[in-house]
């Protein structure tokens, strides 16, 4: 069997909620995946460095503020100068700000870089039953 | 044990003045705050316009106000929002901040300010009080006939714009919820040496009214460790000058438990301020609180049924203020027609059944009431005896060492070593106490309680059962009887 | 005074089978009915189909169902409907009939159908079961989870289609608020001729459910003259064979009335039957009703506090079902969606309160019971009186003498000269007691009550008092307080 | 002074809603017409012979249950045909089935012959004040 895959986690920006990142990340460990947990309030740069560390197969960011898309800004461009363009990026919360149609706003994350992105109280056990070790498996890190 | 007090290093007039100016210096619009004509201003305010006053009225004459949360970055919509609040007969308007704005960024908010204007679209989550200054501010708040609150951000230039609420004393908030590194040394260290601002107006006749939040319970969890907090945060607040205040009670969804706190906490608050020499600082009134997870966005329906639950519960405890959140919670910053769409019906609730004037029992309520004191006397004893005294030595020894803890904390200086859970009537209880020093006989209870719960499920409560009961109360469901039919 | 009776031509057995058939003749889809056919269908439908026992099993579990009014014309989307009402909870599900049908007026619905179906517009107010027979109503009941009550009209056609409610006895909604003209004694005829149908049921072990609605007060009027029919349609209904039933308590909006009358109705009920005799007929619950005006179309949040609030009442005195609008109920036919909304907001406080088992006192409410039910015992002992201990001859003589009187009747033969307006805490009065037999006393604590409210308002009770006060819930003012800053 | 105006009221069709019709009835007695109350359920025909039996001035019709235009289909043509061609005809209450936009249905009623038609839950008080005294004035009734 190969390494467990190492996950980060934490919300972006200067958000402060943390409830959702703390579940997502006792979840993803009880599956038995490597988590680096950052909490709230992680800057973009503080995500790429740590990524860079430690060679992390995936992000697994949220957002509940609804400031996603200021926060990150440049955060595409960043990680693809750092070489992370391959690395998993998955982002959830309530992303923009007030009631949103998860579809319209999809292709806007997906733009900065996303590979999923998903609704408010999205249920992350399975998310990562299904998509993350789907995914995972097809770029051969699981 | 030493005389109860509360070390304070007061700070020295000028530096006082050097202090404000500095901190108003970090934007250009902090030069539209002159001192003395804040204070004049602040006095020409009407009775309607100042929130201890609002309070104190509403409780005489048996009335009821929503306190919502709400903020929007464009003025113009601002205005329409919180005259629409007022409409739906709320009388007491909070002016949410932007988070970009709590955390002092305001170039950045000047920036997307620009492009709010320039799109017609709400890009900030709030209203950014300090890039708009006081002129602007006022502008907002003289057109609407109701008193003002500004939201964890707003400083001096909320108060010369005539928002008559400011925060004095240790804000568990700002430490337990908001902040990631912050130590409680550091907590105690920010709220005690800038906060003479709110005695400084006191003593020129200016009484600016604060709410206590207490140490967010964030999830399912009993009140003892935030009601522990209302306390320090009401002795620390009235120290540095507060006259008024009031506590949020955290309303967790069990009749017998919300109802009993909300006798409980106003009761120690006002034990507490008066032993430790307070008597002039007033308690204006008691503010139940919306406060585990809302109902999905989906579900407009039991979002309508959770506010108005709440909204029963103020009515029937006779409350003068309930803070409620809007129908949209789940899904986001509330749109002007959910706000007063959600209000609304408050109002409906607060209207038929606060004037009835009912007088009643809930039988559990009162052993509810006393398992709770017990807890809180027994914190607040050890606080009192670790600080030899000292209510703020006491609070630092006991937050380090975890006699004062709550879980879900974003904050990696504090413990984290406790959890709630459920039991089978829905009321909140004690599944890990970590350092607490709850009587043994207490704990008991709660694993009994807890242990009806099991019985029912047929599974043991653990980490698992806390964060489903995250979404217990959110979903309708607070324990009990399996799905019909099954 | 002789021994309490009910007289009763209890009709033969072929001339009721006769007159079944001509019933059932006057459309052609009757002929789908074959009596035997429909006793053995209704013998074979499941437990979650039959009324009775749906409501005994919720009460015996410790849960609720929202009891709506729903009906659309187009099959279709009747079954979808239902099937959402299902989905939100609701086990106990109506079929209201259109007006056309319950005036038996079915060539112009069968015109109208079709216009439904060639526009796939609902141009009739409800779901047309006569028209549409016994086989394509099997259908709608097949496809849903749950037990299903034709409202108003409907007939064997129901029965045979597997509805399980049926209605005997004599039926004061039909009288009092349907009809202008009928005369009681032409009430007595048509109720005690037609309805032995479900004592031919019962005695082939098919029992069919029925909710009592007693005479409808219309508007804020106290409950007595209502309790006082719910018995008297509780005794004719047993006298007929009905062997289940259960009263809908119509909640007015003062809680200390409601949860007294919820408490009354039942206990009264029972006591009647058993008196008559009729030990074996069962109460299968209760049921709160939500009956004053509904809040207007433009505030949907008052809507949900209304309907919130009934539910509140509803759980906490642990009735089984609560007789429910939805929030469109002042705007027109609700949609599926508000519907469903509606219902997902009473089970969210059904789960939530009905679970915590509560058990609470509310001080005012055992007085306003026990007023009731003086005035109530007053009433029915007059009525025995007057008919020498037969029910029916002395109801006749009540209602021809205004001894049993309602305010707002669209009958011309009523003598409306009572009526009802609220007290300062919103509870139920009579302004006018016209010749209802109520105790001097009890007079007079009525208007002490009201003069509470003359001192409040500065004015004297009147008419204009008593229209107001139809709005006066719908408007979330029970009375009371001035408007806020007045 | 004029004779006081006589005015009609009830409810067309099978509606068998009162309460509205009796509230109207009350306040038009209270303004000092003369009324003529018909109560629920008056057909069209009768609301018709009463009008021609009593010479009327205006018949304020209501209509709760949503099936006015069901009822109402040959009114227009019947009441000219009856010489009522310039007797006032108000109809109010909830006009069809279901929430609706009154802007919408109004002109549908205004086809049927009546000169105004009133959302649910108007203030009769306020329309006697303004519109029907204003109207019969108009026509010389008052
Ligand atoms: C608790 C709470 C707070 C607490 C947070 C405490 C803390 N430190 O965590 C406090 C009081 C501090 C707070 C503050 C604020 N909040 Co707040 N808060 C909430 C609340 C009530 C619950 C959030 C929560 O904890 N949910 C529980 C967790 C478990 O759920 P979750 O985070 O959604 O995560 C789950 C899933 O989404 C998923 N998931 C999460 N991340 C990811 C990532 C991936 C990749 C995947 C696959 C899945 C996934 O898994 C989790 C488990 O199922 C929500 C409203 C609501 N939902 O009821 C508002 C809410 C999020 N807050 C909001 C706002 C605006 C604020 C404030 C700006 C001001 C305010 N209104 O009070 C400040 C912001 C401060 C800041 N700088 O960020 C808004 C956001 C609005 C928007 N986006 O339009 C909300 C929606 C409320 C509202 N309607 O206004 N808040
Ligand atoms: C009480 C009531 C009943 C009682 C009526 C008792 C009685 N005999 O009067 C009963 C229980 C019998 C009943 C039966 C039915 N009802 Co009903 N009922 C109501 C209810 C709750 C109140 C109506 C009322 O009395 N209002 C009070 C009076 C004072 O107000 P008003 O009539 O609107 O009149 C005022 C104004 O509109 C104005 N006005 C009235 N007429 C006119 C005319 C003019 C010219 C002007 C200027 C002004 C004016 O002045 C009045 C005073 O301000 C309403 C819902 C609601 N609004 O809360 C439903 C409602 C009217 N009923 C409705 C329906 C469908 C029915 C039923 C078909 C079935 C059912 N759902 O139960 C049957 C119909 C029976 C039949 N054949 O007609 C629907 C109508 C739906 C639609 N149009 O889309 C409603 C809206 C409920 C709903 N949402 O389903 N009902």
């Amino acid at each position: 069997m190969k390494k467990a895959p190492t996950i980060i986690t934490g919300t972006v920006g200067v958000d402060a909620h943390v409830i959702g990142t703390k579940v997502v990340s006792r979840a993803l460990r009880d599956a038995g995946f490597n988590v680096v947990e950052l909490g709230m309030q992680v800057s973009p740069e503080e995500f790429i460095n740590v990524a860079q560390e430690t060679n992390a197969d995936a992000i697994l960011m949220s957002s509940l503020y609804g400031m996603a898309e200021l926060d990150l800004k440049e955060f595409n461009e960043k990680r693809r100068e750092a070489g992370l363009g391959d690395m998993l990026l998955y982002i959830g919360g309530n992303l923009v700000i007030g009631r949103y149609d998860p579809k319209e706003v999809e292709p806007r994350f997906k733009k900065l870089g996303f590979d999923r992105v998903y609704p408010p109280e999205t249920d992350i056990v399975a998310v990562i039953d299904s998509d993350l070790k789907k995914d995972l498996k097809t770029k051969g890190k699981m | 044990m030493q005389k109860l007090r509360i070390r304070n290093k007061r700070i020295n007039d000028d530096l006082l003045m050097k202090k404000r100016r500095e901190e108003l210096d970090k934007w250009p619009t902090g030069k539209e705050v002159d001192f003395d004509e804040a204070v004049a201003y602040q006095k020409s305010l009407p009775d309607s316009k100042i929130w201890w006053k609002v309070m104190v009225k509403l409780r005489e004459e048996g009335r009821m106000s929503v306190f919502p949360r709400a903020g929007t970055p464009i003025l113009e919509n601002m205005i329409e929002l919180c005259q629409s609040l007022r409409d739906s007969g709320v009388v007491l308007i909070p002016v949410t901040t932007d988070s970009y704005t709590r955390l002092g960024q305001y170039e950045k908010v000047e920036e997307i300010l620009k492009e709010c204007y320039k799109t017609g679209k709400p890009l900030l989550n709030g209203f950014p009080i300090i890039n708009y200054g006081v002129e602007k501010t006022r502008k907002l708040i003289e057109s609407v006939d109701a008193a003002f609150s500004p939201r964890a951000a707003g400083g001096e230039i909320a108060i010369a714009a005539g928002m008559t609420t400011a925060e004095a004393g240790m804000g568990f908030l700002g430490f337990g919820s908001y902040s990631k590194n912050m130590t409680i040394r550091e907590l105690v260290e920010s709220s005690q040496n800038g906060m003479r601002t709110i005695g400084w107006y006191a003593d020129r006749g200016v009484i600016l009214c604060k709410d206590l939040h207490g140490w967010l319970p964030s999830a399912p969890f009993p009140l003892s460790v935030n009601i522990v907090c209302l306390i320090i945060e009401a002795v620390t607040a009235a120290e540095q000058g507060q006259k008024a205040l009031y506590p949020l009670v955290h309303c967790m969804g069990n009749i017998a438990q919300d109802l009993a706190w909300i006798r409980l906490a106003p009761r120690l608050i006002r034990e507490y301020l008066d032993k430790f020499g307070y008597q002039d600082t007033m308690i204006t009134g008691t503010c139940p609180a919306q406060t585990p997870l809302f109902p999905v966005a989906m579900d407009p329906g039991g979002a309508f049924a959770y506010l108005t639950y709440v909204s029963m519960v103020g009515a029937l405890s006779r409350s003068n203020a309930v803070d409620l959140r809007s129908i949209d919670e789940g899904a986001g910053v509330p749109t002007k027609e959910t706000h007063t769409m959600s209000y609304r019906a408050a109002k409906w609730i607060f209207d038929v059944v606060r004037e009835q004037k009912i007088e009643f029992d809930v039988k559990e309520s009162e052993a509810e009431e006393k398992v709770t004191e017990i807890e809180v006397r027994a914190i607040l004893d050890r606080i009192l005896e670790l600080g030899d005294g000292d209510i703020i030595d006491g609070t630092i020894k006991a937050v380090e060492s975890g006699v004062l803890d709550s879980p879900w904390s974003p904050n990696v200086t504090v413990k984290d070593n406790v959890l709630g859970v459920r039991d089978a009537r829905g009321a909140c209880r004690y599944l890990e106490f970590g350092n607490l020093p709850i009587p043994d006989e207490i704990k008991e209870f709660h694993r009994e309680k807890i242990a009806e719960r099991e019985k029912l499920e047929g599974r043991k409560a653990d980490y698992h059962t806390a964060v489903k009961d995250l979404w217990s109360l959110s979903k309708g469901k607070i324990a009990g009887l399996p799905p019909y039919d099954k």
